[in-house]
């Protein structure tokens, strides 16, 4: 491949971000943020069609050496575990950049450069093949949200920007050390300092001491656990999710790096951990208790966005579940669930974040009868809300279905906790959309108008795409099978 | 012959004499006293070791070290003049706007 | 002559007031006294038998000299931009403003 | 005798400082502008000596000065720092008469530095050590009519002369110990003390005399208050500057000097490291001078140097080295942004009592963005943010205790990371996100080019820190 | 042959239609009612003509696999079974589809309602053709949520919105089941292949499971100290679904509340078809029932009670559509009890239970239609208000009259004189005596009796206190149009005649479906598997009175529903009263609502285990504060040692210094 494609995926964001940086106006600010999106898209559109689904190999690969004292390089490549990632960030951007067009944002030139910056570093995390730039992405990542939160959210910005930012950055330094232990320990064998993903994976079963392989194990566990979030550490995402403005939650949705980092990083050394049963137990329960939990919390919000912020931590569960499933299928329902859930509450906020716009609020009970005002948003709304509680034919669906039942034949109790969840799932969904579309209209908000064409549009694209892949799972499925079929067979080569 | 022990002894006396000074004396100019004891208790080492050693490389160091301490209180009176230009005293105790 | 007075008591007394506020600085300053005298006396120094007594060279300022302008002749000329430097801050320090 | 070219940029500086001296005599308040762009072509100067420098080794007077990768690197912080300062100051000095002490004093404690970086000798870097203190003193002290300037003047020449007395005390010890004050000739007399309690005497008092300069808890006291009550340039020379020349005697005094008692003083850094990151970060939390947080910031961060005290690897004292670069960057940068926003806060009130309350900062985004955006690439460095230099150096640093296997101390340090991150995204909260009424600042040139290059520099080690790192390596292997 | 391979259009095209009239409706008259009407009418000629050809040709079953994604397919299942039901749901929902034309005329959202019930056509003609459990899960998901959004059609309707939310919720209650079944027989499946399943078999379809289900039977867990089946498990947790989604006790709660959705919905989904679902499943399921032991019998009980327990309510009911909806539940327990007593006469009971569910679709639609037609009219729901409503409406009348004799099951034994409810509810209380007399056990029977006695009686209530007498409110009625009556007269036609037209035929018809279709297994090595014991003759050799029961009850209903409500002679007020306890209890049907709703789902899930959930939050949220809080506050506190004394810091240096020494010594010595 003569160009550097991945390069310039990850690069175009940035290259953009500083541009739209120095635009004078809004205008010029969202042309050039469109552009951009648009131009990665079509890039990673390119990708796919050049894509081998069938072989489990890192595509698209370049390298070049960047710190060769330390064996840090330049690396990057994408397979079936970051390809359908890559894509849902790729189309969502756009849409997204789409929706907020008209908003009346302060300081468009900042508020698109952040976007277009989140873009590329989460790409960046995706597409990166060695810890180093894997963790210059990771925390990468960070900085944009932060400013995101911080200028344009809610009443509780500065408390929830503070809050997302420390505690995550806790998880990812505890998971830098994770990734030293890794390095060094690798380096010791090897006698050559060496930061690949692969190489330093690939390695782990070599260390010697078992405490140590728990120990990186464990640290690195915190740290993806921290950022997907998993129950007990999800208390940062209601408050950065409901504070940050839509399009600040919508990146945070599409900021899949900790699931991934379960499947790129955790699986393949899973097997070598000593403590491998325990570990698995951990995550299975941590992936179950999130589910039934978030749920649960889902339930008693009064928000709107915050119920839809648990309800993320509830899909998020199925993600841990079914990677510790260790199937083949459930493994990709995992996966398969990170993409959905980005397509589904990418809707789920944006529809969110126009009532809020229009009503002022975003308390359920104040809400209600809005289908009558706002047709297409209610449609669209119902759509999102069906995926999110597991309807068949939409994507959502499918991700839970597989790792249900894939992963009950190694974890059938945690299964059975989740599927308990399911019933509170779709109670806490039909109950806001009670009050929130049906019943009386609530007078005291005079006349609302339904939502723009470009939120139209953009919405309705996803909620297309959602029912597309939700009855064609095919296209980002398979890759993740092939990916996911490597994945486990790892652990037959170990003996489990 | 006197030992060795002697020196150092008084040394490390006049030095912690010094620092108790340093510790408790309000005024700047004592306490710019104190280093002064505390700096040659030092050259006192410097010069008892050199003796002992044999050795003139102490002697030469406790003749900097004087120099040093010479320099070293130019400035130190330098600025508590200007203190005392601009507050009308040299209690260092008082002297505490910048805490916390 | 004797004061009635002026009892040891007294004497104890004033020593006391004096020392109260100091306390602290005392106890630490005695602290590191013991430490440092613990640690000379617990140290073999490796010294000469006997200081050189030579009579036909009472005076070491030639050996020091020569000192000073071969082996230790970069300290003795940063101590002349030491002292240029504290006599310039001194200076500035110590000046009061024409203008005042 | 060797090459004594090697001693060109040292020459070079000192000779700048006296040029600035002598033409400051003939030269009217007016027209004393053009010594700040002097005094700063002499440190580029001395800078591109240094540079050119590289890689050559050598000893010179008696073996009492050496020059090698180590010193070489450090002359680099010490006269980038300078080089920053000094341009930024063209604005500071401006209108004052009394610019050429200003310039020379900052130029003699450069050269001080850069002396004792080049020390091989005991009585070489006291006597550096004093010249590099020595002038500062008057420096912190320099806005004469400031109470809170003198105070700050004071409590550092205090506390210094403490530390030199201290100092000296520990030398005079290990010189009667080993009979001579040759560095590599300490390393070889060490035998007396090695066995006897006078050895962890004379390291206590070496770590107490360093560890001023250093700003290591307990003997930080001084740093917050001077680098508060300083001039933010002085600060930065003192925070970037001379706390490096503290590390670089460090790394003399113990890895070659006294490296057979490895036992006492890696304990006690240990001990001292984690005491002086955790106090230096966890009190900056509740600072509201930003002056001050940056100085409480500095006490943290000398903490995670020191590390390489106790984890005593390659990698650890390469990532050491490289962090004092970075620091020497990053907190310059981050002090002369304050300068900025002094400058700015003064130009509209003349009387400021607390001109870097972080109450100043805000809307400093809108206010002077080149300034604030500077001044949160320097925070996130500080915190450790990726591809900053801040981020590199914290990575091979901690990386290394990870190597050694010492998990709590990487834990430790990892945690304080993380609190830092607390009062730096503070300072970005107030630039950003909290309204100001001010209006928009013209901002003043010299800091803005002092605060670009410092800008430039923290992100090229951060993007490109092959050449840095090959450096600090290459410096490494001198202490081991 | 050119019909199978169309055989994919039969939801397809509803499917379809349902985008197109979402889309396009607005802009064509009666919201665009003619797109649904047409698919749905070409869905209904694919289906009779695959039903006509397999009655000809019973081996010529539609099957077809697609691969869907990994090792999950999607298919086409035509066999007998799904023929009929396939015939059934399209004929009935064409009809409704015409009878809604002239019902929603006036309502301004009729594009919405016409792609929701076309989508509700497709999903439902999908679960029947499903060939593997996974679409058959998948359409029936779809079918509940047409259902919902169509029981919340009128959603500003507080109680609309409200019952759609209860509707979904509860059937989902089922679902979860149903799926659990699913995941625990794959796992089973996959169990047996060892983990590793074949390139082209999909484990999932109806033929594969069958073909496994005496391996799925030998495997056994121990539950409470129980040796349980899997399979017992498995098709229990199918029977959970079904029980959501058909209404059964205690699921049954949301389908009276369902009736706030338009008629014609409650015609088409809560009376003929969605609600079948549930029975079709178990049927389509048999094998596996009968395989499993116990399975059946629960099924039975459940029905029966239900059948017995819905009826008591449906007595008591004022509003028009909810004794309906009563009567609903009441007619799909005895459904499932048809199907249970699969026990004692095998295959059979399959035939008898969809010939039921066949019966009662035409008859349940007819009498929905014509209460929607009698409330189009009237205005109002409350039969209290109406009476006399004959006069205004005779056609209205007449078909209603034809479905509730129907519904009653009016016939003369031994002959084929009936109409047909009695043909199709008959043969299940006969099996259901039989089931007694083989096991000693007269439960369900008993129940199915009592309940039949009650069905005519609830519903010749209705019928005399809405259609005879005079009218108590003033309403100004009229006869619905003929786009709506024509309907009324063809189903009426069914609900008279179909039961004796196709008695015979029927049965022999489905009981193809596992005899020699797609799947061939032995019946009686299955019940052997599941622990039943068949009967070794079939219904119909009871005594005379047995055969006559039935008749006798629902002549007695009759009687005695127009001795109360038609000549008024005996006196309600002293029995319909709120002082009447049994009263009060069926009134407020067995305070379902007061446990389900405000108890279970209000008190246990939202106020206790939600909110306390919510508690618990803060406490993480808390932990986070306070270790951020632990921080500064100590921040706060260490700030205070730096007095800004130098004589301080000089202390605080030689201290240092001095306790370095010693904590150093210390901890060399020490460690």
């Amino acid at each position: 491949m003569a160009i550097p494609i991945l390069s310039l995926i990850v690069l175009i964001p940035f290259l953009f971000a500083v541009l739209t940086l120095f635009t004078k106006t809004k205008e010029q600010a969202r042309v050039s943020a469109l552009f951009s999106s648009v131009l990665v898209l079509a890039l990673s559109m390119f990708m796919y069609f050049n894509f081998d689904s069938t072989t489990s190999q890192m595509q698209f690969q370049e390298f070049a050496q960047w710190v060769p004292s330390l064996g840090i390089n330049y690396q990057l490549g994408i397979d079936g575990i970051s390809m359908p990632l890559v894509l849902l960030n790729a189309i969502v951007i756009p849409f997204l950049i789409l929706f907020t067009w008209n908003d009346d944002k302060k300081q468009p030139n900042r508020f698109y450069a952040l976007i277009l910056a989140t873009q590329g570093a989460v790409i960046g995390v995706f597409v990166a093949l060695d810890f180093f730039l894997f963790y210059v992405f990771w925390e990468l990542t960070l900085v944009p949200l932060f400013f995101m939160v911080s200028i344009w959210g809610g009443p509780a910005k500065h408390k929830a920007s503070i809050k997302f930012f420390i505690y995550t950055h806790v998880g990812s330094l505890v998971m830098l050390l994770g990734i030293f232990g890794l390095y060094f320990a690798a380096w010791g064998q090897t006698g050559t300092p060496n930061m690949g993903i692969e190489h330093l994976l690939s390695q782990f079963q070599f260390i010697a001491s078992g405490l140590s392989r728990d120990l990186i194990f464990v640290a690195l566990l915190f740290g993806f656990l921290v950022k997907i979030p998993a129950f007990p550490f999800h208390s940062w995402l209601p408050d950065a999710y409901v504070e940050a403005p839509t399009a600040g939650s919508v990146l945070f949705v599409l900021l899949k790096i900790g699931g991934y980092g379960l499947f790129r990083v955790m699986l393949p050394i899973l097997p070598f951990t000593p403590s491998m049963n325990l570990m698995i137990a951990i995550m299975a329960a941590l992936g179950a208790v999130s589910i039934l939990y978030g749920a649960f919390l889902a339930l008693a919000q009064k928000d709107l966005k915050r119920m839809v912020a648990y309800s993320s931590v509830s899909h998020m569960g199925y993600v841990t579940l079914g990677a510790a499933g260790l199937v083949s299928l459930s493994v990709s329902g995992a996966m398969f669930q990170q993409f959905s859930h980005g397509l589904i509450m990418s809707i789920m906020f944006m529809a969110c974040g126009v009532i809020n716009n229009a009503t002022g609020t975003r308390i359920i009970n104040e809400l209600g009868g809005l289908a009558r005002k706002m047709p297409k948003l209610a449609v669209i709304m119902m759509l999102a809300f069906m995926a999110s509680l597991g309807l068949p034919g939409l994507t959502g669906f499918i991700a839970e279905f597989l790792v249900l039942t894939f992963t009950y034949i190694n974890q059938p109790t945690y299964v059975v906790i989740a599927i308990l969840a399911i019933i509170i799932t779709a109670a806490y969904h039909l109950w806001a959309m009670q009050r929130t579309m049906f019943g009386v209209y609530n007078e005291k908000f005079g006349a609302l108008k339904d939502i723009s064409a470009s939120q139209t549009f953009s919405m309705a694209v996803i909620a297309i795409l959602i029912l597309y892949f939700g009855l064609n799972p095919s296209p980002v499925l398979d890759m993740m099978i092939t990916n996911s079929e490597k994945l486990v067979s790892l652990m037959a080569v170990a003996g489990v | 012959m006197i030992p060795l022990f002697y020196y150092l002894a008084l040394s490390a006396i006049i030095f912690s004499i010094g620092l108790f000074g340093f510790m408790t004396q309000r005024s700047g100019i004592r306490m710019l006293m104190c280093v002064e004891l505390m700096l040659n208790a030092a050259n006192i080492n410097l010069v008892a070791f050199s003796s002992y050693n044999g050795d003139l490389t102490g002697q030469v160091f406790a003749l900097y070290s004087i120099a040093l301490a010479a320099a070293e209180a130019a400035i130190g009176f330098a600025i508590l003049m200007s203190i005392y230009r601009v507050r009308d005293m040299i209690d260092l105790n008082k002297i505490n706007v910048l805490r916390w | 002559m004797l004061n009635k007075h002026f009892t040891i008591m007294q004497i104890l007394t004033s020593v006391y007031k004096f020392f109260r506020p100091r306390i602290a600085g005392m106890i630490v300053a005695i602290l590191f006294l013991a430490i440092v005298i613990i640690s000379i006396g617990f140290t073999n120094w490796n010294t000469v038998d006997q200081i050189p007594q030579n009579p036909m060279d009472q005076s070491n300022i030639q050996g020091i000299g020569m000192l000073i302008f071969t082996e230790f002749v970069i300290p003795f000329e940063i101590l002349s931009i030491v002292l240029l430097a504290t006599l310039m801050g001194a200076i500035y320090m110590a000046k009061g403003d024409g203008t005042e | 005798m060797a090459d004594l070219t090697l001693l060109t940029p040292e020459l070079t500086l000192v000779g700048t400082g006296l040029v600035v001296l002598l033409i400051g005599l003939f030269l009217n308040t007016n027209t004393k502008k053009m010594l700040g762009y002097l005094a700063s072509l002499g440190v580029l100067a001395s800078l591109v000596l240094v540079i050119m420098s590289l890689g050559r080794e050598g000893m010179l007077f008696y073996d009492t000065l050496s020059f090698d990768a180590l010193s070489q690197f450090f002359k680099l912080v010490f006269l980038s720092v300078a080089l920053l300062v000094s341009i930024a100051s063209i604005k500071y000095t401006e209108g004052n008469s009394h610019t050429e002490e200003f310039y020379s004093l900052m130029i003699f404690a450069t050269a001080g530095m850069m002396f004792v970086a080049s020390a091989n000798d005991l009585m070489v870097l006291f006597v550096a050590f004093e010249l590099a203190s020595l002038a500062t003193y008057a420096l912190a002290g320099f806005e004469k009519k400031n109470p809170i300037s003198l105070e700050a003047s004071m409590k550092y020449f205090m506390i210094g002369s403490l530390s030199a007395a201290l100092m000296l005390f520990g030398i005079s010890f290990i010189y009667g110990a080993t009979g001579t004050t040759s560095i590599p000739g300490v390393a070889e007399n060490i035998d007396i003390l090695l066995g006897s309690p006078m050895g962890l005497l004379s390291v206590i008092l070496m770590i107490a005399g360093l560890g001023f300069k250093i700003a290591l808890v307990p003997f930080h006291m001084w740093a917050p208050d001077t680098y508060q009550g300083s001039p933010s340039l002085v600060s930065s020379l003192l925070a970037a500057g001379s706390k490096k020349m503290g590390f670089v005697a460090a790394f003399k005094v113990f890895m070659i000097a006294l490296i057979a008692l490895q036992a006492e003083w890696t304990t006690a850094f240990a001990v001292l490291a984690v005491i002086t990151m955790t106090l230096g970060n966890v009190v900056a939390l509740s600072q509201t001078s930003v002056k001050r947080m940056l100085a409480y910031s500095s006490v943290a961060q000398a903490g995670y140097i020191t590390m390489a005290f106790v984890v005593m690897s390659k990698t650890a004292l390469a990532g050491a080295i490289l962090y004092a670069l970075s620091h020497g960057f990053m907190k310059a940068g981050a002090f002369i942004a304050t300068a900025a926003v002094v400058y700015m806060v003064l130009s509209e009130k003349k009387d400021s009592e607390t001109p870097d309350d972080i109450d100043n900062f805000r809307g400093l985004g809108r206010r002077m963005p080149v300034t604030a955006l500077c001044m949160t690439i320097f925070l996130f460095a500080l915190a450790g943010i990726p591809l900053t230099a801040g981020y590199m150096s914290k990575f091979v640093l901690f990386a290394s205790t990870i190597e050694a296997g010492l998990v709590w101390l990487a834990v430790i340090a990892i945690l304080n990371s993380a609190i830092s991150l607390f009062y730096y995204a503070r300072v970005v909260k107030y630039m950003y996100f909290l309204p100001s009424d001010g209006e928009k600042i013209a901002e003043p040139m010299p800091y803005t080019f002092a605060m670009l290059i410092a800008v430039i520099f923290v992100l090229a080690i951060g993007f490109w820190s092959e050449p840095f790192l090959y450096w600090a390596m290459e410096a490494a292997k001198v202490l081991i | 042959m050119a019909i199978e391979d169309m055989a994919f259009l039969i939801p397809v095209l509803p499917a379809l239609a349902f985008v197109l009239t979402f889309f396009l409706g607005k802009k064509l008259p009666n919201g665009g009612a003619i797109i649904p009407i047409i698919a749905i009418f070409t869905s209904f000629v694919i289906s009779l003509m695959i039903t006509l050809n397999l009655l000809q040709n019973p081996e010529q079953v539609v099957s077809q696999s697609y691969n869907w994604f990994a090792i999950l397919n999607v298919g086409v299942l035509i066999d007998p079974l799904a023929a009929v039901m396939l015939s059934m749901v399209s004929f009935v929902s064409l009809l409704i589809h015409i009878y809604a034309v002239g019902y929603m005329s006036h309502d301004k959202a009729q594009p919405r309602y016409f792609a929701e019930t076309a989508l509700f056509t497709a999903a439902m003609l999908g679960v029947v053709l499903s060939d593997n459990i996974l679409q058959f899960f998948i359409c029936w998901e779809l079918v509940g949520l047409c259902s919902y959004l169509l029981i919340g059609f009128w959603f500003e309707k507080p109680s609309a919105a409200s019952a759609a939310k209860k509707a979904f919720l509860t059937t989902r209650v089922g679902d979860v089941m149903f799926l659990a079944g699913i995941i625990l027989l794959f796992a089973d499946i996959f169990r047996i292949f060892n983990g590793s399943i074949p390139e082209g078999v999909y484990v999932l379809r109806f033929d594969e499971i069958f073909t496994h289900i005496p391996e799925i039977a030998a495997l056994n867990t121990q539950i409470f100290g129980f040796e349980v089946s899997h399979l017992t498990i498995i098709t229990l947790l199918f029977f959970g679904g079904a029980v959501g989604k058909s209404g059964q006790f205690p699921l049954h709660v949301w389908l009276p509340d369902a009736m706030e959705g338009p008629t014609t919905v409650s015609a088409l989904i809560h009376a003929a078809t969605m609600v079948t679902a549930g029975v079709y499943l178990v049927a389509r399921t048999f094998p596996m029932f009968l395989a499993a032991p116990y399975s059946l019998l629960v099924v039975a009980y459940l029905g029966a009670f239900t059948a017995l327990f819905a009826a008591t309510m449906g007595l008591v009911m004022n509003d028009i559509k909810r004794v309906l909806a009563f009567s609903t539940i009441s007619q799909l327990g005895y459904m499932m009890l048809g199907l249970g007593m699969g026990a004692v006469i095998g295959v059979t009971a399959v035939g008898d239970s969809l010939f039921h569910l066949i019966n009662h679709a035409f008859f349940k639609a007819l009498l929905f239609l014509c209460a929607g037609s009698v409330i189009h009219a009237v205005g109002t729901q409350d039969i209290r208000q109406m009476g006399g409503v004959r006069k205004v409406m005779p056609i209205t009348f007449a078909t209603m009259l034809i479905a509730s004799l129907a519904l009653a099951g009016f016939g003369i034994p031994g002959t084929s004189i009936g109409v047909s409810g009695f043909f199709s509810k008959d043969p299940i209380i006969e099996a259901a005596y039989l089931f007694g007399e083989s096991t000693e056990n007269w439960v369900p029977y008993l129940f199915s009796i009592v309940a039949a006695l009650l069905t005519s009686i609830y519903i010749f209530r209705l019928i005399f206190m809405t259609f005879t007498g005079k009218p108590r409110t003033n309403y100004g009625g009229h006869e619905s149009p003929s786009v709506m009556t024509v309907p009324l007269m063809i189903l009426g036609v069914l609900a008279l005649v179909f039961g004796a037209l196709t008695k015979t035929g029927f049965g022999k018809f489905l009981e193809e479906t596992f005899a020699n279709n797609f799947v061939n297994m032995d019946i009686h090595a299955l019940a052997e598997i599941g622990k039943y014991h068949l009967a070794s003759h079939g219904a119909g050799s009871e005594p005379l009175l047995i055969l006559w029961m039935p008749v006798i009850v629902a002549i007695a209903g009759l009687l005695i529903s127009y001795l109360i409500y038609g000549m008024r002679i005996i006196d309600m007020s002293s029995i319909v009263s709120r002082k009447n306890p049994i009263y009060k209890l069926l009134y407020n049907r067995y305070y379902q609502n007061a446990i389900f709703t405000q108890f279970l789902a209000v008190k246990v899930i939202y106020e206790g285990l939600a909110l306390a959930g919510r508690a618990i939050d803060r406490g993480f949220d808390w932990t986070v504060y306070l270790i951020g809080h632990i921080f500064t506050e100590a921040s706060d506190g260490l700030r205070l040692l730096q007095t800004g004394v130098v004589q301080n810091y000089a202390t605080s240096v030689v201290t240092g210094v001095s306790l370095l020494i010693i904590l150093v010594k210390l901890i060399l010595e020490v460690f």
